[in-house]
């Protein structure tokens, strides 16, 4: 059973990365990087589920909080982006290269 | 045994559908409802994994606050506009490709994973109650970080003022 | 269950330096309510001193043995100190740099100086600590004070362009720390270094391979902290765009706390992998070192070529840390106190030619400018020689020990390479000299920010290169003592 | 031993720094004050170091005026500067020819001349620093630190494209010297596997060589540095761009001195340190200082620069002292000291007879010039005594160097000898048709017409070099008779080669050593 | 004794001070001044010498020179009989062209700079015989080149002359070079240079094989100083000097010195029978073949280059076969006349105003009597006509050819000898017989006889190469001047010595001498047979002695020329700029060319770096993967 477990956070995790790398609009690569943590998240309750250790979920409390402010600086940035150049695709914004 | 099996197929099944249905939906909006979709999944897993208060938590402050907040700064965007952005970006088969990648690395990690399973499922609640196990070990041995968690919302919470705020 | 039966005081004294700061942060941002628009800069110097009594404190709480508090989260030896001096030391550099620049690009809000504060107390917490769980909270704190005063010029498309790039990778990066952290807490049961070392020595075989799996994901936000090769790419469009002098702060408090760190994570948790660490990190600093040198050739934007010079002093901090011998660990310590003054005095002299909006920092805008103001020019001299590794100054007494300390432990190659790479450096630090001594006299008036305060910075890092340089032994000496671990 | 229980050489090195703060408190405006404080700051310098001639006791090998105070004691750094009969002359060499240098700028160096004297009092600090320090590590540093002020004349006083030639000067040492920092560290931490003790002490290190095979890198990352200092044939092209763009006092001071720092390295750390390896790459050395010798005298038959024709017949002069350091006979030995010496003074008083004649004229090629000896005597006479001291006419100093060089080398290597024998024949191809197109001939270019010999300033710093040429010449027994005992020590420590210490050979080190022991032995 | 000796040098190094120093000063002072420093060193020389010939030898050593580790090198003069006849030549005929010079040279702009070179020539000429040790010889015989590259080359802004000054200098450190080498083996074997060291250990200390490789170095070096076969091409350009300076430098002492070298190393020379060997035959092909190239020229001061060369190749058949006697006897008794030769063809240059060739002149007895009777007298002292001194000379070294069992050289000598007189009594006949060439030239340029200054060193020179001669006759069973030079330089003994009758050589000679003047006479005089006719019916051979053999052209496009371009195009240009600066250079585009690579990384994009970090995740993890799996 820990493994099955471990796949579906696995996955949430990898299409979570696979979102941020892919994706033109900011706002869902925010979402698909939310959806990163939160995978990561459930690896570890099931650990602690299955460790028998309850500070794997005292821990995830920690990583809810901080990707809640994460979310909150990300959209702080997003409207940002939207007033500078009435746009939020992450492609519009590459002067900085080379 | 059968019937939990069942139940965890479909909590699965939603939570990755979610997530897939977020990386797909051309609007964010409808993305937004997606995401929520993920989370009550991940929810329902959290409560099959005796972390009842999590899920809880997982619920209100995951699958109500941060979508809500997305949605409502999306509804300060002009709709339109957002909408209309292409899907990928260039080269995205890269990105595809380097995702599977990944995937594949951790699912023969997550595979391969062995744990001691001694303890599974046990000491998850005090006196049956799954907070109360959560809030001694909290304020016991975890004292530190809860403070410095608070530092976190403070600077995004003064963050996010400072780089919105009109007239400075 | 008494809740005083865990905490005492003493545990409030092991963090004396991070509680003030706190303090500190909270009475900027009350004090800016009441401060009328045109003296907001009084905000700076509260911050100032708030940092200078940190400073005192932990420069007073040094050698006085190493005190685990919070049950054993939160370690104070010498070298937590050590790093937090060198945070305490950037941001008040930082502070002094950004006082007229604040005013000049009218983002002058409390909010800025209570971020760099609270942001510092990350850092140290970051610093000092031997719990991943911690460890991943600090460098998530820290990392979103820096994505926000990335993106403080507001109206500045680069600003904004730098700040959400460092957002998303930062993120990218910290979601793999999460899944390691999850991992290594299944294998182990406990997220404290010392725990899982103790369970690694004794873990079986596939412990230990899944082990170093989870270290491996693990290392990819360390990686990402002090820009690493295959990680480093956010770091020349970050430190070009951010404002300044935050991009100064930035190449020094963060990194040296992120290698703080990994060195705890490296030398106490994963001692049992040490062969497997080191093999990785001799690659990787190698190829770091490569790059930032060789793309560095290419630059015309000097905070970006200062950009790419951090990655590739990044990879010298690394080649220390492969060296795994004391020496090693010591030369990395002390090569950050001395690249705290070589940088943060490169990056006042790029601001010191930046216009309105923080832009014209291009190198060819130094022309003459060392016939104009002759000790701004002598110092940028001092700078680039350091940080190329000429003799007389703290960069070269750095270099020098963290390639002895590869050569100690038989890593010729590497010394070697990273020897060459400093030769490859010397072309485009002294092609920044060219432009100011030997391209002849610029006609036109300088436009640049005349502050006190910078001019200050400047002085004190181009003072410190050198005296350093000449006289490293005290530094030295403290820097090796504290490599207890 | 300090006889003169005074910090004389410490006051030699650090005096121009002082010099340096002194001229930078004065005004730039006022030029002559920053030139004549300069001089006397250096003349003084140069008087300062005359008692180190004097009260140097040539019967030992030991070192002199030794000064030792610790530095970084944790890892065995001191402060050590000594001298011996080796670096005394190179010392003196300095001193002497800085002033004259300097007074060569007075009417070459005319916009930035505070920041131009600033960055010649460092220079020359940084050279004596190489001279006189004992301890690797200081030696290291000072190695290096020349190159700054070195950098700066060439690049902000130099020719047209000086940029290029500042660069690849800078960067082609820098290069060469950074593998000898490997090298270094190599041999701190090989020293102490053997001898188990933590020292940059160079006399400890000449006198506790390490085994044969241990030596073979070591040599080869110190004889790059030093050979691309000196230079040797392969690695000398930065020399005629750092000549032809430095200005005068640079290309003098370059010229008589830097180069003698690659020289005087092989003699410090290869021949001493790596004794064994030095016996393996003797020939290799020889056949390279050969090709130096013909391959520069060829080339610069056919420069049309004349500075660039003095660079290319350093590069032959100086491979004259490597073929005589290398035949590791003492005669051999003693006359690359002589060599060396003679080549400061010829070929920097040859860059001051082209940058006198370049401040008037403003160009270097040969083809402009001619007629000069009807229109410039005393200049033609003074040209020519020293275009015939490197050619080495017996009685002048040219001759004393390379007639050692030529029997040292017989002695050892019979063959080498008679073809550099034949060296001296081009030297004196070049230099005289070089001599003939700009001295002899008739005036045809107009611009020729309005030279002015020399004035006061050109003869006081032009007689001291002559005195020099016919001094050494005529009775050299004042320079040699100082340096037998170092020579002779210097041969005996290459003839140790067998060494096997009680270690098994197998190198072993421990990390934590340092940190225990707080007291290292320095 | 001591400071006497001393004396000797310093005089002209005094001369040379004054007028170097002072030389504004002491304007049209400089000649007199010049004169009496040579003067004064003669004098000085006198009672040395004296003492020299009743027997004792004089060597003081005054200051080490140069400490050579174990052993040093003193400064110390010495005299003993070889060096007396040196001596005796050099200080007078020096002395005889300085106050010819005064004449000479009088007008000349450089006057003070002439007489400061000469004076220098004639210190370090006496340094080269009063030295103790081959390397004070070489010192002296360095300075010698020096001088004479300055005085060849003294009217600078002539380029020939300049040229010419600076091909003699580079071929004499050819020969240098080899004096050098030679100097080493001495050094080496010997651990000392100086003669006394040296000479009477030569059997203990060194093999016939080095004694041969010494000898060929030594001769090398002589080879460059005396213009002997390969190196002679400098010495005909040399001409381009003033005539006293040919006179002085390129007859009677600085081309000498090779043959008091090899005669003054007679030990070491008799140890190798092929180094004597080469000696001899060098010297008898470039007597001969110079000779022939004196036969066609037209130049006065050519003709007579050539024949310098041609008598210098006698002396080193006399020293080469062992005669050392012979040799620098030949040398001093060819000082006076050549000497004579070349200061009369001065005062006919002086009063022609510097015409030279032959073709222009004629009957000059009429306008310059003195001078015609001196020229004869020389003449017939050359072409070795009994009374005269040259006879005696060439006589003793064609004999001693001859004993030595050379008979080869013998008969080239003789030929030699024809050919001398042939082409000197041409050149009398030529210039002082015969009618005015272009009419009434002597009148335009009212050539008249040299001034009084210079008509008596050349009647002083005119006798003594008459009565020069007189010490080679038999007196009291022996050769006086054979007995003197022998104590220094004994003749080599010779197992199978072939005794001819003395007489016979003598008269042998004599004819061959009369012969040549009778041919010359029947040519030019009488013209039975005209030049022309000769010339055109033996053209090929003509031409090619005409253009002395093309020599010098083959020397410039065979050996300068290409020598010049391969080291500016090959050595400069492609090996200096390409090869090693090119490589040197790489180093900086190889890191340019990874820079560039690696920077195409940086494209802006946010993605990209996101993938870059997911390479980074899957290399890590993939690494360490293998373990698990």
């Amino acid at each position: 059973m820990l493994a099955a477990y471990m796949f579906v956070s696995v996955l949430l995790f990898a299409i979570g990365a696979t979102g941020a790398m892919i994706r033109r609009n900011f706002l869902i690569v925010l979402m698909s990087l939310e959806l990163m943590i939160n995978g990561a998240g459930m690896a570890l309750i099931v650990m602690s589920y299955f460790t028998g250790n309850i500070s794997g979920q005292v821990m995830f409390l920690f990583v809810a909080a901080v990707a809640a402010s994460e979310t909150a600086v990300g959209l702080a940035i997003a409207a940002m982006m939207y007033k500078n150049k009435k746009s939020v695709d992450i492609n519009d914004y590459t002067t900085l290269k080379k | 045994m059968s019937v939990e099996i069942v139940v965890f197929a479909i909590l699965a099944l939603m939570a990755v559908g979610g997530g897939f249905g977020i990386i797909v939906t051309k609007n964010p909006f409808r993305a937004a409802m997606w995401m929520v979709l993920s989370f009550i999944g991940s929810a329902g897993l959290f409560v099959m994994l005796d972390a009842v208060f999590i899920a809880m938590l997982q619920l209100i402050v995951y699958a109500g606050a941060i979508t809500v907040m997305i949605v409502i700064a999306m509804y300060t965007m002009d709709r339109l506009t957002i909408a209309s952005l292409k899907r990928f970006n260039n080269q995205a088969y890269f990105g595809a490709l380097f995702g599977i990648g990944i995937l594949l690395d951790f699912i023969v990690i997550a595979a391969k994973l062995k744990i001691n399973t001694a303890q599974m499922g046990k000491n998850l609640s005090i006196a049956g109650s799954n907070v109360k196990a959560i809030g001694d070990v909290l304020f016991k041995s975890y004292l530190l970080p809860f403070e410095i968690t608070a530092i976190v919302l403070l600077i995004a919470l003064f963050g996010a003022v400072a780089l919105t705020k009109k007239d400075l | 269950m008494n809740f005083l039966a865990y905490y005492s005081i003493n545990d409030l004294i092991a963090i004396a330096p991070q509680l003030i700061l706190t303090i500190f942060g909270f009475i900027v941002t009350l004090v800016d309510l009441w401060l009328p628009k045109t003296e907001k800069s009084a905000n700076a110097f509260i911050a100032l001193m708030g940092f200078i009594l940190a400073g005192i404190v932990s420069v007073m709480m040094f050698d006085s043995g190493t005190t685990s508090a919070f049950v054993g989260m939160i370690v104070t030896d010498n070298a937590s100190l050590f790093i937090d001096l060198v945070i305490i030391i950037a941001g008040i550099l930082a502070i002094a740099m950004s006082v007229n620049f604040v005013d000049r690009e009218d983002i002058n809000i409390g909010e800025y100086y209570s971020i760099i504060l609270f942001s510092s107390v990350a850092m140290m917490f970051f610093a000092s600590t031997y719990n991943l769980i911690v460890m991943f909270i600090s460098v998530e704190t820290l990392s979103i004070g820096m994505y926000i005063l990335t993106g403080f010029l507001k109206n500045k498309s680069e600003s904004i362009e730098a700040a959400m790039k460092y957002f998303i990778l930062g993120s990218f990066a910290s979601g793999f720390l999460v899944l390691g952290i999850g991992i290594m807490y299944g294998l182990f049961g406990s997220v404290d270094l010392n725990v899982i070392s103790a369970s690694l020595t004794k873990a079986a075989a596939i412990y230990k391979a899944l082990g170093i799996l989870a270290f491996m994901l693990i290392f990819i936000a360390f990686g990402f902290k002090i820009a690493a090769f295959p990680f480093h790419a956010w770091t020349p469009d970050v430190y070009a765009g951010a404002p300044t002098p935050m991009s100064a702060f930035m190449s020094v408090a963060p990194k040296a706390a992120a290698i703080l760190a990994l060195m705890r994570l490296l030398v106490v948790g994963m001692h049992p992998i040490q062969i497997e660490w080191t093999q990785m990190l001799w690659i990787i600093a190698a190829v770091t070192m490569t790059f930032g040198n060789t793309v560095a050739l290419w630059q015309k934007d000097l905070k970006r070529l200062l950009g790419y010079s951090s990655i590739s002093h990044a990879g010298y901090m690394l080649v220390g840390i492969t060296a795994a011998n004391s020496l090693g660990y010591g030369a990395v310590l002390f090569y950050l106190f001395g690249y705290l003054f070589m940088n943060l005095g490169a990056f006042s002299v790029a601001e010191f030619i930046s216009k309105k909006g923080d832009t014209n920092t291009e190198i060819a805008n130094l022309k003459g400018i060392a016939y104009k103001y002759p000790l701004i020019g002598a110092a940028m001299l001092i700078f680039m020689f350091s940080l190329a590794g000429v003799p007389p100054t703290v960069g070269f007494i750095g270099k020098y020990y963290l390639f002895s300390a590869a050569v100690q432990s038989h890593l010729y190659w590497l010394a070697i390479i990273g020897v060459i790479n400093s030769a490859i450096s010397a072309y485009f630090y002294l092609n920044v000299v060219v432009t100011m001594y030997m391209k002849g006299d610029t006609e036109g008036e300088f436009s640049i920010l005349n502050s006190g305060l910078l001019k200050t910075t400047i002085l004190i890092g181009a003072v410190g290169t050198i005296i350093f340089g000449i006289f490293p032994s005290y530094i030295l000496s403290i820097a090796l003592h504290s490599i207890a671990f | 031993m300090n006889q003169l229980h005074f910090p004389i050489l410490s006051t030699i090195v650090f005096l121009p720094v002082i010099g340096a703060l002194l001229v930078s408190l004065i005004d730039s405006k006022k030029e002559t004050a920053i030139r004549w404080v300069t001089f006397i700051v250096l003349l003084l310098d140069f008087l300062v170091s005359l008692p180190l001639f004097f009260y140097f006791n040539s019967s030992t090998y030991q070192m002199q005026f030794v000064e030792k105070v610790p530095w970084i004691s944790s890892l065995g750094m001191n402060y050590y500067l000594g001298i011996d009969g080796i670096s005394l002359f190179l010392v003196l060499l300095t001193t002497f020819l800085s002033p004259i240098a300097q007074l060569s700028t007075w009417s070459g160096i005319t916009q930035k001349t505070k920041e131009f004297n600033i960055v010649l009092l460092l220079l020359q600090t940084g050279m004596l620093g190489v001279f006189v320090s004992l301890d690797i590590f200081l030696f290291y540093i000072f190695w290096e630190f020349q190159l700054i002020p070195m950098y700066l004349m060439i690049g902000i006083w130099g020719g047209p494209n000086r940029v290029f030639a500042t660069m690849k000067f800078f960067l082609y040492t820098f290069f060469g010297s950074v593998f000898m920092l490997v090298a270094l560290m190599a041999l701190y931490f090989l020293h102490h596997a053997y001898y188990h003790e933590y020292t940059f002490n160079m006399v400890t290190l000449m006198s506790q060589p390490l085994p044969a095979n241990l030596q073979f890198w070591l040599f080869i990352a110190f004889a790059l540095a030093f050979a691309i200092k000196v230079p040797m044939w392969p690695f000398h092209t930065w020399l005629p761009w750092a000549h032809v763009e430095a200005p005068t006092a640079g290309s003098v001071i370059l010229a008589g001195i830097l180069l003698k720092m690659g020289t005087y390295g092989f003699l410090r750390f290869n021949l001493p340190m790596f004794a064994s390896m030095t016996h393996q790459f003797v020939d290799i050395i020889l056949i390279i200082s050969l090709i130096g010798i013909f391959y520069g005298a060829f080339v610069a038959m056919v420069q049309p620069d004349i500075k660039k024709l003095v660079a290319y017949s350093s590069v032959s002069h100086l491979g004259y002292s490597m073929l005589g350091m290398f035949a590791l006979t003492t005669i051999g030995i003693e006359g690359s000291i002589m060599q060396m010496i003679n080549h400061g003074i010829s070929t920097g008083a040859l860059f001051l007879i082209v940058g006198i004649v370049y401040e008037r004229m403003h160009t270097r090629n040969i083809s402009e010039y001619g007629g000069l000896a009807s229109l410039v005597p005393i200049f033609s006479v003074f040209f020519m005594i020293f275009t015939l001291s490197s050619i080495a006419v017996p009685g002048t100093n040219g001759f004393i160097g390379e007639f050692m060089v030529l029997f040292g080398t017989f002695e050892s290597h019979k063959v080498f000898a008679i073809i550099a024998a034949f060296g001296g024949l081009f030297a004196a191809v070049y230099m005289l048709t070089m001599f003939k197109r700009v001295v002899f001939l008739k005036p045809l270019n107009p611009k020729l017409l309005k030279l002015t010999d020399f004035n006061l300033r050109e003869w006081i710093y032009m007689v001291p070099l002559v005195v020099f040429v016919f001094w050494i010449g005529i009775y050299p027994n004042t320079f040699l008779s100082k340096m037998h005992a170092s020579v002779n020590h210097l041969i005996e420590q290459t003839k140790i080669t067998n060494v096997n210490p009680n270690l098994n050979g197998k190198v072993s080190f421990d990390n934590k050593v340092i940190i225990k022991k707080s007291g290292l032995k320095g | 004794m001591k400071t006497l000796v001393l004396l000797i040098i310093i005089w002209p190094l005094i001369g040379f001070l004054i007028n170097g120093l002072f030389g504004k000063w002491t304007k049209n002072y400089a000649g007199i001044i010049a004169a009496s420093a040579l003067g004064l060193s003669f004098l000085s020389a006198v009672y040395p010498i004296w003492q020299v010939i009743l027997g004792n030898i004089y060597d003081y050593v005054y200051f080490t020179w140069m400490p050579l580790g174990k052993f040093s090198v003193p400064f110390g003069l010495r005299i003993d009989s070889l060096s007396a006849v040196m001596l005796f030549v050099v200080t007078f005929v020096s002395w005889m062209i300085h106050i010819y010079s005064n004449g000479y040279m009088k007008g000349d702009p450089g006057y003070a700079r002439y007489f400061t070179y000469l004076n220098l020539f004639v210190f370090s000429m006496l340094l080269l015989i009063l030295g103790d040790s081959y390397l004070l010889m070489f010192v002296g015989w360095e300075g010698v080149g020096l001088c004479s590259y300055l005085l060849i080359g003294f009217w600078y802004d002539k380029k020939t002359a300049s040229d010419a000054g600076e091909k003699a200098f580079v071929v004499n450190r050819i020969g240098d070079a080899g004096f050098i080498i030679g100097v080493l083996f001495i050094l080496f074997n010997f651990h000392s240079v100086t003669y006394a060291d040296v000479f009477p250990f030569v059997h203990q200390v060194l093999t016939p094989e080095t004694a041969t490789i010494i000898g060929l170095a030594l001769f090398l070096g002589a080879m460059g100083k005396s213009a002997q076969f390969p190196l002679y091409i400098w010495l005909t350009d040399a001409m381009e000097g003033p005539t006293p300076v040919s006179s002085l430098i390129h007859a009677a002492t600085m081309v000498t010195a090779g043959v008091y070298m090899v005669a003054r190393s007679n030990a070491i020379y008799d140890m190798s029978p092929i180094a004597m060997e080469v000696v001899a035959s060098v010297g008898a092909f470039t007597a001969f073949y110079a000779a022939t190239m004196a036969l066609t020229h037209k130049d006065i001061k050519r003709i007579l280059a050539y024949s310098t060369l041609s008598q210098l190749g006698y002396m080193f058949i006399g020293v080469g076969v062992g005669v050392y006697w012979a040799g620098i006897f030949h040398l001093m008794t060819h000082a006076f006349f050549k000497g004579l030769l070349f200061l009369g063809a001065g005062a006919v240059m002086h009063s022609m105003r510097g015409l030279l060739s032959t073709d222009l002149m004629g009957g000059l007895k009429k306008k310059m009597p003195q001078t015609a009777i001196l020229m004869v007298i020389a003449s017939l002292a050359i072409a070795g006509i009994p009374p005269f001194a040259g006879f005696f000379s060439k006589d003793a070294i064609l004999a001693g050819a001859l004993e030595m069992g050379h008979p080869i050289i013998w008969i080239v000598g003789e030929v030699t000898a024809f050919m001398t007189a042939f082409y000197m009594f041409r050149f009398v006949f030529t210039v002082f017989y015969g009618e005015e060439k272009v009419p009434n030239l002597y009148h335009e340029l009212h050539v008249h006889e040299a001034p009084k200054v210079m008509t008596i060193p050349m009647w002083v020179l005119g006798v003594l190469s008459i009565i020069g001669g007189w010490v080679g006759l038999h007196v009291s069973g022996e050769i006086p001047i054979e007995a003197f030079i022998a104590r220094t330089a004994p003749t080599l003994e010779v197992a199978n010595e072939a005794h001819y009758s003395e007489a016979f050589l003598m008269g042998f000679s004599a004819c061959v001498g009369l012969l040549g003047i009778f041919t010359a006479w029947v040519i030019y005089i009488k013209k039975w047979i005209t030049a022309e006719s000769i010339a055109n019916t033996f053209k090929p051979i003509y031409t090619l002695l005409a253009n002395t053999y093309y020599v010098d052209e083959f020397v410039y496009f065979f050996i300068v020329k290409p020598f010049w371009w391969v080291s500016e195009f090959f050595l400069w240009k492609i090996v200096d700029v390409k090869i090693i600066d090119g490589g040197v250079d790489l180093f900086g585009w190889i890191s340019k060319r990874i820079g560039w690579l690696f920077r195409t990384l940086q494209t802006g994009f946010v993605s990209h770096y996101a993938y870059w970090i997911s390479i980074g995740v899957m290399l890590l993890t993939g690494w360490y993967l293998v373990r698990i799996i």
